[in-house]
């Protein structure tokens, strides 16, 4: 397993690890190797026989996702053999497979669309009637079934198998009859089951959530991190026209491989509510944003005396934390709070936490909110809502004489600034673990909002003429970096789009 | 008083009413005749066979936004077009376009017409430079520069004119024709060079270079719009119909017609009218037809045509009439 | 003319060989006592070795180097005996299990001492329930004579055998089919390698036999293996049943030794013959699976390499012959449907391609296909042969190359009478 | 690059005085001029090739004509749009807007359907993208070249009247009734 062997990929000597398959040593070689039933994270199948390579010295060609490298191998992944075994698959795959590209949501992200172009003949030699089979099979309320795309890959089954552990998808008849179902009522159960629909290297598998909501081929991708727990799971959010469609998993191997759970993965309806609050309201009415920061200010200043009570979200990114935190440094506020939302947490990915940046907020100073708060009375509240969740509870809402709020709906409040979610904006956030991970702007709800972290710092710039707000997620990183030893060294290139380790924080790995 | 009334009501006829109306017939023949030498029908829409066309353009003109662009000098701009039609209304004015008919009976008419139509091409040219275009600066410099060119050979073209009929009087110059046979036929080469120069006088096809559409894009009047451009555009048929009307009368026996005495009187005078126009017709006909037949000259062979064709041949038709005049002297 | 030899056969006729009591009176049970006396285990797998036996499932893979590759660890170990008999035409399995069980219960258990096993399970069809029964009484009676299960014959080593039923799959006569339709999975075939001997049933190293196979270990024990070698000839040594069917005067299972004698030999004389007195057209010598045998070329000695040069296959030895009266189209097409049927749908070439070459055949024997869909059938069957996980997609790929390549002139003369038609 | 002189043709004086050649000219265009006369006496047996006049004389479209975009539906009345969108993703000028739907149904065999389909005619360039594009056939550009609207929101083109332009065409694949 360790070590190094040479290998000979199409010519090409290469040193790879010893131990990977032909698949992923051919990719040392620049070479890929098409395959569908093949994934890196789940067991070998081998059926469905794309990846068929031939090794020298052995009579059959031989599977690459189910042979392992050995020293002095060589073997051709595109030699004439190969490619007419391969456009033999290709076709036999296709010959019964329906014309259902124009609906299917797979179109343009489709395995067999793409190996089709790339290995198939593009002709069908096959003339007589295709196999029917059940379609639009619901399999509960977040997967569609098309068995008639399924080219029968197993990778759903392996998956619930041997990741999600909730072997619910079984197969069914034999030879061209052959179909997938579940067991039982027919409705998955998993919490992890939208993975399949990533898996699905067809359109078999499809999402209601997303289904014919857009093509992929309108959508724009956005490489982010996913807010509904402390896991932080990489995910892509693909958007159209400003309005988030779908979220899939991104792989990273330190956080969630290629997986997230369901939960987070419809976790987005918030942001494309039409009625978000889109701009300032002063006292109920719509008011723009300098008189709103005017009115908060004189708030603030008013309040001096009396005291201020600070509320952050764990939902802010630890930019406006750090703007936050300038901002009450300024005022010389001690009581700053954040308000932490609890759930159920599992083994796999779900955290218990309920928000990106607990952790976060810990770590700039802001104090978890107890049960009890303080029977203080103030001159003014600066709060931020979260997302969802947790809440400042009436009492110490009604501690306040005066409050200004973030808030995505409008509240009541004598200044609401609106809140915007985590996929309109730059800045990064401490997930589970103590890994710093960036959160990257995907889409522009209303061009009339205003992050948070441009309200808190023109707030503070009117408070005080001298403070001079840095314009990117990266000079406020930088900033922070600077200020605070917790994130010493960091910088935003260096957290990289896959996050890195809070080393001096001394959290455990 | 009377006089003075009388010759106001024949101006104002004439400019206000026969030469307009003339103007606007020939929009309507112009498009029609040039429809028809093209396989078209023409404008046949409004009204009996389009005549009421010219009645819709000029609707269109008055009623279309009067655009004066922003970067033109404003005065000269809305003054060119002005500029452009009065010397050619003027012009028309010793014209005899029927017996004793001509508004201005002067002694020196021809002369006064030169002088007259020289001025407009003040018009054109303040209006290209007015214009504050290049494609339009272009147009007036190249018209004043055409002008000048065959103004010589028109000028030089009709002296043979005089020397034969000795007198610049126009009605004179008709009578002696009535007795002496059409001058064509003792001139016709100076006629030749006569009809040349007009086109190029009027800019007309070949020789529109001030316009040139292909090239300069309208050329002067490019930036013009509405009632402007409509003054520039009857300015031209204007042009066109003196420069008929002098044909008529200084080449083919003007309102009287060969081996026919008109009757004296009302009647013979409107018969004499109508002959002058059925002449003149055709040769506004030859302006259209002309202009549907021949493609423009390039500017150099323009130039070359003006100042090394017509100028030298008018110049020896003026010293071969003289040697003739001077011959036909002699022998009396 | 041709005489079977009978060794697993010999008292197949005698009703009371399917007893205890019976079997012991020819010698039964004294080879595993030998053996498990007076031999270590690798003992007999060097006389087995010796012997020269061969599978006789099919593949036709030496036994005793089979038995070499289980790994000697700690490990458990398993025996799974194939008795899932499916392929068309093959119904030698049962005579044994059903007249003779207790050689097959002995074989077992010489295997399961060889290997070190500690558990075996019969793999029976399904659709044959004498067997099952006839299995189940035998076991029974070994079981209650210590013969079976804990400490056989006091030495020791424990063996228990159990029958497991079948549920009507052919793919799970295929052995890693087979165990994994042990499992209790679905009977898919499994990616080798691993091969069963290392990663077989539950990932322990298993040995998967022929119940012919293992009743031959009883008597290559009982009698020794020169005396097994003796028999048969080089390569195929010891008798083999052979199932004739088909166009055949007597048709039935044979004990043979191979070798001696040539197929038409074989056919004309055992066989006696068609009962029409038709010519002989073709011949599959080894069940639907191999590539037929035309009539000019049944003089070809009839033994496993013999056969193996004329481009076919023993196989699991049924004999199935049919005369002129029969289209070749129909018998290609009769394959194709039936593997088109079984196939397991796990792997792409053989699920759609099995039916893909079933319509193709079809639309051949309705005469709606050209010469051209031949070109189209042959091409297709290259892209599906060698792709595959197991050998199902060559079963029906060989037979019916075989029949388009030798019967093309009936192919052609078949589809030209649309034209006339 | 093998370069070949032609030689320039002079021209006599004949030819340079251009006289003769106006002439010929004149007289060209002018028996054009009464040609068409003539023929305005005698319309029925016109002898000259005049324009068409077009509002009461018309083209006869060839099939292939690139009109405006239309949806058809098949012999049987039933939309064949399925709201693919490769029409919207080919269109140069983004003249074409879908907003796909499923089918509440689930017998169905078709599953989704443009909820809206709208095409903006004062976008299109009649290129015929869409019609190549459309893998079901059923958007094609049909034989209507006159779209004449006084208001801006008449020339975007919705379901309804795509379809009453397009109207019905024979189908062969019938996805209604089998896959």
């Amino acid at each position: 397993m360790s070590g190094t062997v040479n290998v000979t990929v199409d010519g090409k000597q290469v040193a790879v690890p010893g131990g990977l398959n032909l698949i992923e040593a051919a990719r040392y070689a620049g070479k890929s190797v098409p395959h569908y039933c093949y994934h890196p994270r789940l067991s070998v199948a081998g059926n469905c026989r794309i990846c068929l390579v031939e090794i020298q010295g052995q009579g059959k060609l031989q599977i690459a996702c189910n042979t392992r490298v050995t020293e002095g191998m060589s073997y051709f992944t595109d030699n004439e053999r190969v490619r007419k075994a391969r456009e033999g698959i290709m076709e036999l795959l296709l010959i019964n497979h329906p014309l259902d590209c124009p609906i299917c949501d797979q179109a343009g992200e489709c395995k067999l669309q793409e190996y089709a172009v790339e290995h198939g003949s593009g002709i069908t030699r096959y003339a007589f009637e295709k196999v029917r089979k059940p379609k639009n099979v619901s399999w509960g309320d977040k997967v569609v079934f098309d068995s008639e795309r399924c080219i029968l890959c197993t990778r759903c089954v392996r998956f619930l198998d041997e990741v999600a552990g909730t072997p619910e998808v079984g197969l069914d008849m034999r030879g061209e009859k052959c179909t997938l179902v579940v067991k039982g009522d027919g409705k998955l159960t998993s919490p992890y089951q939208m993975n399949v629909i990533d898996l699905c290297p067809v359109g078999a598998l499809t999402s209601r959530d997303f289904r014919f909501k857009s093509r992929v081929w309108f959508m724009h991708f956005t490489d982010t991190v996913c807010t509904s727990c402390a896991r932080g799971c990489n995910v892509t959010v693909g958007s159209r026209g400003d309005r988030v469609l779908r979220m899939v998993p991104r792989a990273n191997p330190d956080v969630n491989h290629n997986w997230m759970c369901d939960h987070g993965r419809l976790h987005y309806a918030f942001v494309n509510d039409e009625t978000r609050l889109t701009v300032p309201r002063v006292a109920g009415k719509g008011a723009p944003y300098a008189a709103a920061i005017a009115r908060a200010k004189a708030i603030l200043e008013g309040a001096r005396g009396q005291g201020i009570l600070a509320v952050a979200s764990p939902f802010m990114t630890n930019e406006e934390l750090f703007a936050m935190k300038e901002l009450l440094d300024r005022l010389g506020v001690e009581d700053r709070f954040f308000l932490k939302p609890m759930g159920e947490g599992d083994d796999l990915l779900v955290h218990p936490e309920k928000c990106p940046n607990a952790r976060g907020a810990a770590l700039l100073g802001f104090a978890e909110a107890a049960a009890e708060w303080p029977s203080k009375e103030y001159g003014a509240l600066l709060h931020f809502a979260p997302h969802e969740g947790a809440d400042l509870p009436e009492e110490a809402l009604k501690r306040a004489k005066r409050r200004i709020l973030f808030s995505l709906k409008e509240r009541e409040a004598d200044v609401c600034f609106p809140l915007t979610t985590w996929i309109e904006k730059d800045g990064t956030v401490v997930s589970a673990g103590d890994r710093l991970q960036r959160l990257t702007k995907g889409i522009t709800f209303e061009p009339t909002l205003v992050t948070e972290r441009t309200v808190l710092d023109r707030l503070h710039a009117s408070l005080d003429a001298s403070h001079r707000p840095p314009d990117t997620a990266a000079q406020a990183l930088a900033r922070l970096a600077a200020a605070l030893p917790a994130f010493a060294g960091v910088t935003w290139t260096r957290i990289g789009p896959l996050g890195m380790k809070l080393e001096a924080t001394g959290a455990p790995a | 008083m009377t006089y003075v009334l009388g010759k106001l009501l024949h101006i104002v006829i004439v400019a206000g009413a026969v030469l307009p109306g003339v103007g606007a017939v020939m929009v309507w023949a112009e498009r029609r005749v040039s429809a028809f030498m093209q396989d078209r029908l023409g404008p046949n829409r409004v009204g009996p066979a389009g005549l009421l066309q010219p009645v819709a353009d000029l609707l269109k003109f008055i009623f279309k936004e009067d655009v004066i662009p922003g970067h033109v000098n404003k005065t000269l701009y809305v003054l060119a077009p002005v500029m452009s039609l009065v010397p050619a209304l003027v012009a028309f004015c010793v014209v005899p376009y029927a017996r004793g008919m001509a508004i201005a009976d002067v002694n020196v008419g021809i002369l006064l017409v030169f002088a007259i139509s020289s001025i407009a091409v003040y018009g054109i040219s303040i209006g290209g430079w007015a214009s504050n275009n290049k494609y339009s600066l272009l147009g007036g410099v190249r018209a004043s520069a055409q002008m000048i060119s065959y103004e010589l050979a028109l000028g030089l073209s009709v002296v043979p004119v005089f020397l034969i009929v000795g007198d610049l009087n126009m009605e004179a110059i008709v009578r002696w024709q009535k007795e002496n046979g059409w001058l064509v036929f003792w001139l016709f080469p100076a006629w030749v060079i006569f009809l040349i120069s007009s086109y190029a006088e009027t800019n007309r096809l070949p020789f529109d270079l001030p316009e040139a559409e292909t090239e300069l894009v309208a050329g002067y009047h490019t930036e013009y719009s509405s009632m402007k451009f409509a003054l520039f555009f009857l300015a031209e048929y204007i042009h066109m119909t003196t420069a008929s009307a002098l044909s008529v009368a200084l080449f083919f026996g003007g309102y009287e017609l060969p081996f026919v005495t008109l009757p004296q009187g009302v009647w013979g005078t409107v018969l004499s009218g109508l002959i002058f126009f059925a002449k003149m017709s055709f040769f506004l006909f030859l302006f259209i037809w002309v202009r549907w037949t021949l493609p423009r000259f390039r500017y150099d062979q323009l130039m070359k045509l003006g100042w090394k064709i017509l100028l030298p041949a008018s110049l020896a038709i003026i010293v071969l009439t003289a040697g003739g005049v001077a011959l036909r002297e002699t022998l009396k | 003319m041709i005489r079977e030899t009978r060794v697993m056969l010999e008292h197949a006729g005698d009703p009371a060989q399917k007893t205890l009591a019976g079997y012991r009176k020819h010698g039964g049970y004294q080879a595993l006592a030998k053996a498990l006396r007076e031999m270590k285990p690798e003992e007999v797998t060097e006389e087995v070795l010796k012997s020269g036996l061969r599978g006789r499932g099919g593949a036709g893979f030496p036994t005793g180097r089979k038995w070499k590759f289980v790994p000697k660890t700690n490990k458990k170990k398993y025996i799974a005996v194939n008795a899932d008999e499916s392929e068309p035409g093959t119904c030698k399995d049962r005579q044994i299990m059903e007249n003779d069980p207790h050689q097959l219960i002995e074989g077992t258990l010489l295997a399961a001492y060889a290997i070190g096993a500690e558990t075996c399970y019969i793999y029976v069809r399904g659709e044959y329930p004498h067997s099952i029964r006839a299995l189940e009484d035998a076991l029974d009676e070994a079981r209650g004579a210590g013969l079976v299960g804990r400490d056989i014959m006091g030495s020791g080593f424990s063996c228990d055998i159990w029958v497991h039923p079948g549920a009507g799959a052919y793919i799970c006569g295929e052995e890693t089919a087979l165990l994994t339709s042990l499992e209790g999975n679905r009977g898919y075939p499994r990616l080798r390698p691993p091969f069963p001997a290392v990663e077989g049933l539950w990932k322990s190293p298993t040995v998967v036999n022929n119940v012919e196979t293992l009743s031959c270990v009883t008597h290559i024990l009982r009698r020794g293996a020169s005396w097994f070698s003796s028999l048969g000839c080089e390569g195929s040594t010891g008798t083999r049943l052979f199932c004739i069917s088909g166009h055949v005067r007597n048709p039935g299972v044979y004990e043979l030794e191979c070798g001696k004698f040539t197929l038409r030999e074989l056919l004309m004389e055992l066989g006696g013959g068609t009962p029409s007195g038709r010519p002989i057209k073709g011949v599959l010598p080894g069940g639907s699976s191999m590539p037929v045998l035309t009539a000019a070329e049944l003089d070809v000695r009839f033994d496993l390499d013999s056969i193996a040069k004329a481009g076919s296959s023993l196989g699991s030895g049924a004999i199935m012959v049919f005369d002129d009266s029969v289209s070749a189209v129909d018998v290609a097409l009769n394959i194709s449907q039936f593997y088109s049927h079984e196939s397991c749908g796990q792997c792409t070439p053989c699920r759609e391609g099995s039916d893909w070459v079933r319509l193709m055949l079809d639309a051949v024997r309705r005469r709606e296909a050209g010469t051209k869909d031949v070109a189209l059938l042959l091409d297709v069957l290259d892209r599906i042969e060698g792709n595959t996980i197991c050998a199902l997609a060559e079963a029906f790929c060989w037979p019916v190359r075989s029949f388009v390549k030798k019967f093309g002139a009936e192919f052609e003369a078949h589809l030209k009478e649309r034209a006339s038609a | 690059m093998k370069t070949r002189i032609v030689k320039r043709p002079q021209l006599s004086v004949g030819e340079r005085i251009y006289f003769a050649t106006v002439v010929k000219g004149l007289l060209l265009t002018i028996k054009h001029f009464f040609g068409v006369c003539r023929d305005l006496f005698d319309w029925k047996n016109k002898k000259t090739a005049i324009t068409m006049q077009y509002p009461e004389e018309r083209w006869d479209f060839k099939d292939n004509f690139r009109g405006a975009p239309a949806l058809v539906m098949d012999q049987f009345g039933r939309e064949k749009c399925v709201a693919c969108q490769m029409c919207e993703f080919v269109c140069p000028p983004k003249a074409i807007t879908i907003w796909p739907a499923e089918f509440a149904t689930k017998d169905n065999n078709v599953e989704k359907f443009p909820d809206r389909f709208e095409i903006d005619m004062l976008r299109c360039i009649y290129c015929g993208f869409c019609e190549e594009a459309c893998p079901e056939e059923a958007i094609f550009l049909v034989k209507e070249a006159e779209l004449v609207h006084t208001d801006k929101k008449d020339f975007i083109h919705d379901k309804g009247k795509l379809y009453e332009m397009g109207g019905i065409r024979e189908d062969r694949i019938l996805k209604w009734q089998h896959k």
